[in-house]
């Protein structure tokens, strides 16, 4: 059933707060008091109550079913997580009251940050990114003001590569970078002939992912972060992918500078349905100094204290405040809860879940790059429906009607078709089986020739295929009443 | 472990499906001098009862908001939340839901976006709202590079009372641009952005009530700065103040920018917060974020879709108009049922009470010997002018269990003319008793 | 798609919670140390959301649509409500904890005793019962003890209406009381002559519900009151609908010697697909002494005690410990979200919104005592639906497939085939006019003859029809393991 | 007021529609003496902010469990429950549910009372279970009645172990009945029970662990009772020694009743609770409340239903085995999926460090001056004598803030036997510092 909108339930008399009517005396408005109609829909707690219990039933979440989404890290969300996070002593607390007063919140950003660095072995963390891009954009941040600072604030280049994430290219010239991709090689990582080839005097940076997004492990990391620091310029990690290497691998080991770590991703903070996320940003010695304010340091006089202000080359401000609490309480929650033993576990269960998946599809599936093991998501392309006249979108749709969100799909651009499947360590064995099966049972009916049920799904959502060109064409982007019929001539 | 799903006998089965004999197999590309297989110097799981155990104790070490007299503002603000609100937004299908890149299954935040959407277009009385940034900050530093885009100009002046933090994102974002002008600080609400508008700029940036307080004439602004062919963007901190206020679009603002976090959201110490930016409709191919629109499915049914992408960083990468891409889905959802059970009626109501209780706190604190209230206009929030450095007032009273507000020399450190001057707030939640806490602590710190 | 039992999905080794393994030494086990298999699945935590995640999927509930259940009072349910509850100082506190540390638990229970009595204007109020049948035990059991006191312990007969609720007739026979019943009115009402003809000097008691079940209020309520009483008798009422009339009439002026309430319906604390509830029982002058323990009342020396054992003929104790503190807050902080205001207009909303739909229905459908205004539900009889095939049950599964819970069916007994109708205050006018359409066109389909969309109903819900004859037959009670197929014989 | 969704005029359209001019025209059947249209003596409606503010006080009013050193058990216990399952149990769909009477669009609800059904059976080691009754008092009054249904005897005897309140329970629902036999309290575990058997007796009843903390032989008891013809009826009131003590139905009890509180459910000051109750196969239909069972649906898919209802008050009315009719459902979930997520691993060890922790709590007991330690077998719980009445003991360590235990005489007054005795519990929750708190303030106290 088509639940309406609150504007079509609702009007500007019916209110679910109950609160006193007092008169006020405009003296202190300046004349500034409002004389447009806000005309803004209320509803009663009941109509809230049932509006919003009924949209939420039209969405897919983790808690009902498996997203193997690539890239997305959909993992379990423990609701301890959520109840430690509404401790009044967090979640009451306001981020400039005294220092005195909030000695336990920067005991807690502290031994996050302790968590975090140990995890990746680096010398710095800047907490307060609000998501992964915002991180990317600190990091970036940090390593012009560090360029800087060596007298090299000219280099204007960064170089990405081609299957990178869409928010590093956007990243790097919403900063005014110049973006100059770098090829992959035919089996799906970087070459550092290639990275060497494309560093030169204006570089500041390389922007790269690892686990890449091919689900591949950079074999050559080492050496490539060896050429860019030789060539003068820094290492950007992307962390999107840290699930497949916690406590297994320390991105500090390999030579990176900076890498973001999404805490809705790898530690599990509610995704939410698009937010709020959390872009803690892990600095090496070399990027340290230049950290953004604030952050949490030890008081001379004891206890901890909070620098508020840059001194020096720091980049300054990225947001009012101090950040993602909420994030940050939920993160050390869920690695409190793991442990560093369970870190890993996770971690190599990430892995092996979804080469669990490869092994299982690979006969039916084309995998893309079969030279190396996937770390914790597997990369298939579009040549096993070749002929079928099913593309992988359709694929995907038809999936919804199986019970699964589909996988990412048409991501990496590095292969035609792309299907991404990230299963995380969430997911029970018998999970995975019965979605296996799921799929193999899709792709023997692709090759069957049964292609309507492929491109005509989903049947049995909540609705069937959207009008995207549609929506884009002549954007409706927010409700307006229905407009009154014309009245009829008169006579 | 309660998190995993595998037993150590699944786990062998599953390796004998893959066909290898170890785990570490599948690490094979890993350098071996990087790959750990010990133990990790962090400690061990811990039973859930042990981890909350050690949250509790972290908690208790700050002092609540709700644990006395509380009058701090200054971007964030402590309102009651219904308790409804919280309770949906932990709904599973909710709080574990991805973003909604796949409608079909994800109409209920989808048509949820296109509420949020019409209220804060409502709201802001502008024409068109995305579906949230990270917050209000980041939010002012994305409108001004929305205003170069779109006037290719590259000039832009904020003014003395904006956020001091959201200045300091602004520069940022900026890198120092010499093209920045932010005016000085200006506690006493003087407006002197007017005469900073000149054909080279591309915006001009006004807060109100401003960070002090004050309430700024819009109407002014706008006209000046359209007649230079320059934008006016508008940041309000405290959205509970549109209750009781003129919308800036009304005043033919281009760019509303607010922080959202009153409505339906905790202080969170900081964050998770909701930023909001509306604007015009002829503007909105440059907006940053995401963007929700109605359109039908293949039966003709209303639906709604992520919409405009070709602005976003997953489809256009470095052309697009920002690089976001995780938003404030959750806070924005919060803030839409908050919203709804508000409603004009409620919302007016909880304005009115907020500006009632505030006036309460000026008139008492008037009377206090040695403070002098700056303001001559407010919604819920003014400065006051102490007879020693704020700082040491603020501390002192907090040893008193009363938080007194914000030193203004907490986010202006180094300015001598600043140093004496709070920034207090009240809200619907300030009681008499809280008050007269106030003004009599006041009375012995100042003594 | 199915769920599987979580027999199904677990096992005895999987688990979602981490607790150390000690080491025990036996020698306080006295031998008794388990020796047989516990056998218990465990599901880890991610199992264990999904399972109950989708499990609670296929219910209906108030929060995703109307619950038109007669007798029942399905209203909304405030959240607030469920917050207070769970506050450390009133979930995390033991009933035998020292009186001097459970003071405001005390307060408590005596602000919610004031409410009651003064709602309903009697004496005494006992809040141990558990739910509603349980009050009625508990009221019961008070006259029992009075009439013992009187020296009239030998009154063994209970005067009962035939259109009472099952737990009337059960509790009185509960105590070994003989049930009497007492005949209806043609119009729906209790005659008061047929009452005083009933009464005799074997007569304890009469249970009578007002509003009674038809949803009529007994206009002689008062007069009938006079001749149990006169016949040295008391007057128990069903409080079962006080929701009609809360903040309107008080009980204790119509002169009934006790009553339960049900917290889980009038006071809005949760059904919870079946419970918990509570019926706290308030009591006349006259049965006041004989209240359970435990009982809250001012201390000699300041501050509040809790009487935890009879003196003289009181009844006893009916429940360990002191009741249902988890819906006495929850039941209070509903009384002061809607203040005695508030009270009285949601019981006449609740009158208003059964007598809104009994106009909108009453062309289509029969209504079954015309001659008064219902109260808080609206009683129809099935005559509407003769000749067409589809009975009351038809009717009710058909409502399913348009999305709402049935309306109560063949209770009361009173008249053939009763729907039931009650939908509280808490439902919109919008709401009743989209459940009212839908009555209506479903009366229209079954008079024009559809009578398979009735007999096959329901079809969209997440099961067909049941088969609860061969749930009764051959009762299945408990999961057990499929057997094994038997070994193929030996050539 | 924000429950009721009419606004006056659309009060105004149903008056309309209904075709009457007042709203007093519906309540024409009340005598119009007793209809009041005034103002109640009651407070008026209340923004939600202040009613929280009126809870909080009250609340604030009562120490809570976790404030500090806690030992307080004797048929209510604090355990650690896991946050799912309070998550959980909060969602809509089963909270805002009704009784399963519709079992088509209440399968959820039918398949979590299955599952429930299924746990008590095997903890219990009996044939079935029953979807719940209100707690383990009320049940063990249920399963007497069902005794003397099951064996027409009327004869009763209730061990001198059993929980006091469950005693006085019982003795209120016989109405002083004269075949009731109370046995003196057994503070040392003496069992004397076996001397009253007799061929006169229903059912013989019996609590292990006992209200004194000691495991009684439910063997030789079982054996006694049977050969008279008795049923033996178990009482359990701490469900978790199930995780480490024999079931019942394995030493031949004919009926189990338990408190089911500690598994899933806050000690909320008493209730709600939820009692289990087991029994063999052909008892079944003599047993009191719900019962769900496996069926199949029109299309043969498998469902299930609430099931032999002619057991029940609202089939059989005056011939129902009980009057019960709503039980406690959602304690029964809150049990059920508390136990999932233990499973037979988890249970075992919860029980295993329970009783780990109660031996060091008596070990350490046993070494304060004064202090004597009756119990040689306990699970958590167990006795000690003190060298002055109880009660004062317990109120003096309340104002060191522990929580001592209870003492006896609050149960059993007036025995001067019992003064001087303390029961006390430990759980997974008990620290070694809180166990040192306790002895230390023993020490003080009995000094």
């Amino acid at each position: 059933p088509d639940e309406p909108l609150l504007f079509e339930i609702g009007d500007t008399h019916h209110s679910g707060v109950d609160l006193p009517d007092v008169e006020i005396d405009e003296s202190r408005l300046g004349g500034f008091r409002r004389k447009s109609a806000l005309d803004l829909a209320g509803l009663t707690e009941p109509e809230a109550m049932r509006h919003y219990v009924r949209l939420s039933r039209m969405n897919y979440s983790i808690d009902s079913g498996m997203y193997p989404l690539g890239s997305c890290t959909m993992k379990h969300n423990p609701r301890l997580n959520e109840k430690m996070a509404r401790l009044p002593g967090f979640s009451d607390v306001h981020p400039l009251q005294p220092v005195s007063t909030v000695q336990g919140a920067l005991e807690l950003m502290s031994q996050l940050s302790h968590w975090l660095m140990t995890l990746t072995n680096t010398s710095a963390v800047a907490l307060t990114p609000k998501a992964g891009a915002h991180g990317e954009l600190c990091g970036m941040m940090a390593i012009h003001a560090a360029q800087e600072a060596r007298g090299q604030g000219h280099r204007n280049v960064v170089l990405v590569p081609e299957s990178a994430h869409g928010t590093n290219p956007a990243t790097a010239a919403f900063l005014g970078y110049t973006v100059k991709p770098v090829p992959a090689r035919e089996d799906g990582t970087v070459d550092v002939e290639a990275v060497k080839a494309a560093l030169g005097p204006d570089v500041a940076a390389i922007m790269l992912t690892n686990p890449n997004t091919c689900g591949l492990f950079e074999p050559q990391i080492i050496e490539i972060a060896r050429a860019v620091h030789d060539a003068g310029a820094f290492f950007y990690c992307d962390g999107a992918n840290f699930n497949a290497i916690m406590g297994v691998v320390r991105p500090g080991d390999l030579g990176i500078d900076a890498m973001h770590i999404n805490l809705h991703k790898t530690f599990s903070t509610p995704h939410g349905g698009g937010g709020p996320g959390a872009g803690p940003v892990v600095l090496s010695e070399a990027l340290a100094p230049f950290a953004p304010v604030p952050f949490v340091r030890k008081a001379a006089a004891g206890g901890l204290e909070m620098v508020e202000h840059s001194e020096g080359e720091a980049l300054g401000r990225i947001t009012a405040f101090h950040g993602q609490m909420g994030m940050y309480v939920r993160a050390l929650t869920y690695m409190l809860s793991h442990g560093g033993d369970g870190l890993a576990r996770a971690a190599r269960d990430a892995v092996l879940n979804a080469n669990y998946i490869k092994a299982r599809l690979e006969d039916a599936f084309s995998v893309s790059f079969p030279d190396y093991p996937s770390m914790h998501e597997v990369l298939f392309d579009d040549s096993s429906l070749e002929g079928t006249g099913v593309s992988t979108l359709d694929f995907a749709k038809a999936l919804i009607d199986e019970g699964y969100h589909p996988m990412t799909m048409y991501f990496p651009l590095v292969v035609h078709g792309a299907m991404l499947i990230e299963p995380t360590e969430s997911e029970s064995k018998q999970t995975l089986d019965a979605f296996c099966d799921t799929m193999l049972a899709l792709a023997a009916d692709a090759k069957a020739g049964d292609k309507d049920r492929f491109t005509g799904a989903p049947t049995r959502a909540p609705r069937r295929r959207l009008d995207e060109t549609r929506a884009a064409r002549s954007p409706k982007l927010r409700w307006q009443p229905e407009e009154a019929p014309p009245a009829a001539a008169a006579e | 472990m309660r998190y995993l799903p595998h037993s150590d006998a699944e786990r062998a089965e599953m390796l004998a499906t893959i066909g290898i004999a170890s785990e570490d197999a599948l690490f094979s590309a890993v350098p071996r001098a990087a790959y750990n297989t010990g133990a990790i110097d962090l400690p061990a799981h811990s039973p859930e009862f042990l981890v909350e155990a050690h949250m509790r104790a972290l908690s208790g070490k700050n002092r609540a908001a709700g644990d006395g007299p509380f009058f701090v503002g200054a971007g964030a603000y402590r309102h009651h939340v219904p308790a409804t609100v919280d309770h949906l937004i932990q709904r599973s299908e909710w709080l574990t839901a991805y973003t909604p890149y796949q409608p079909e299954i994800s109409q209920g935040t989808l048509q949820m976006l296109f509420e949020f959407q019409t209220q804060v277009a409502k709201l802001t009385g502008m024409d068109v709202a995305n579906a949230s940034l990270y917050d209000g900050s980041t939010g002012t530093a994305e409108a001004v590079l929305m205003a170069r885009r779109l006037t290719r100009k590259k000039k832009l002046v904020l003014s003395g009372g904006l956020h001091p933090h959201y200045r300091d994102v602004v520069k940022a974002y900026l890198k120092n641009d010499p093209d920045l002008v932010c005016l000085p600080a200006s506690p006493q609400g003087q407006g002197d952005i007017l005469d900073h508008i000149d054909d080279q700029t591309a915006a001009i940036v006004i807060q109100t009530p401003d960070f002090y307080g004050h309430l700024r004439d819009l109407q002014k602004a706008a006209d000046m700065a359209h007649a230079k062919g320059a934008l006016l963007i508008v940041v309000v901190t405290e959205v509970v103040s549109l209750g009781l206020l003129e919308a800036p679009g009304t005043f033919g603002a281009d760019i509303v920018v607010a922080e959202g976090q009153s409505i339906g959201n905790a202080l969170n110490f900081g964050g998770p917060y909701v930023g909001l930016m509306a604007t015009r409709k002829e503007f909105v191919r440059q907006m940053p974020g995401r963007l929700c629109g109605e359109t039908v499915d293949a039966e003709g049914k209303r639906g709604f879709v992520l919409t405009l992408s070709t602005r976003e960083q997953h489809i256009r990468r470095e052309k697009a108009t920002s690089n976001i891409c995780t938003n404030s889905g959750l806070c924005a959802l919060a803030f839409t049922i908050h919203m709804s059970l508000l409603g004009e009626a409620g919302l007016t109501r909880l304005a009115r009470l907020n500006h009632a209780r505030a006036i309460a706190l000026a008139d008492a604190l008037a009377k206090v010997p040695g403070v002098e209230v700056l303001n001559q206009t407010f919604f819920n929030e003014f400065t006051i002018r102490v007879g020693k450095p704020a700082a040491g007032v603020i501390e002192a009273l907090a040893q008193r269990n009363v938080l007194a507000g914000v030193p203004v020399s907490r986010l202006e450190p180094g300015k001598p003319e600043l140093e004496n001057l709070i920034v207090l707030a009240a809200t619907e939640l300030t009681t008499d008793a809280d008050i007269a806490a106030l003004a009599n602590g006041l009375k012995e710190v100042l003594a």
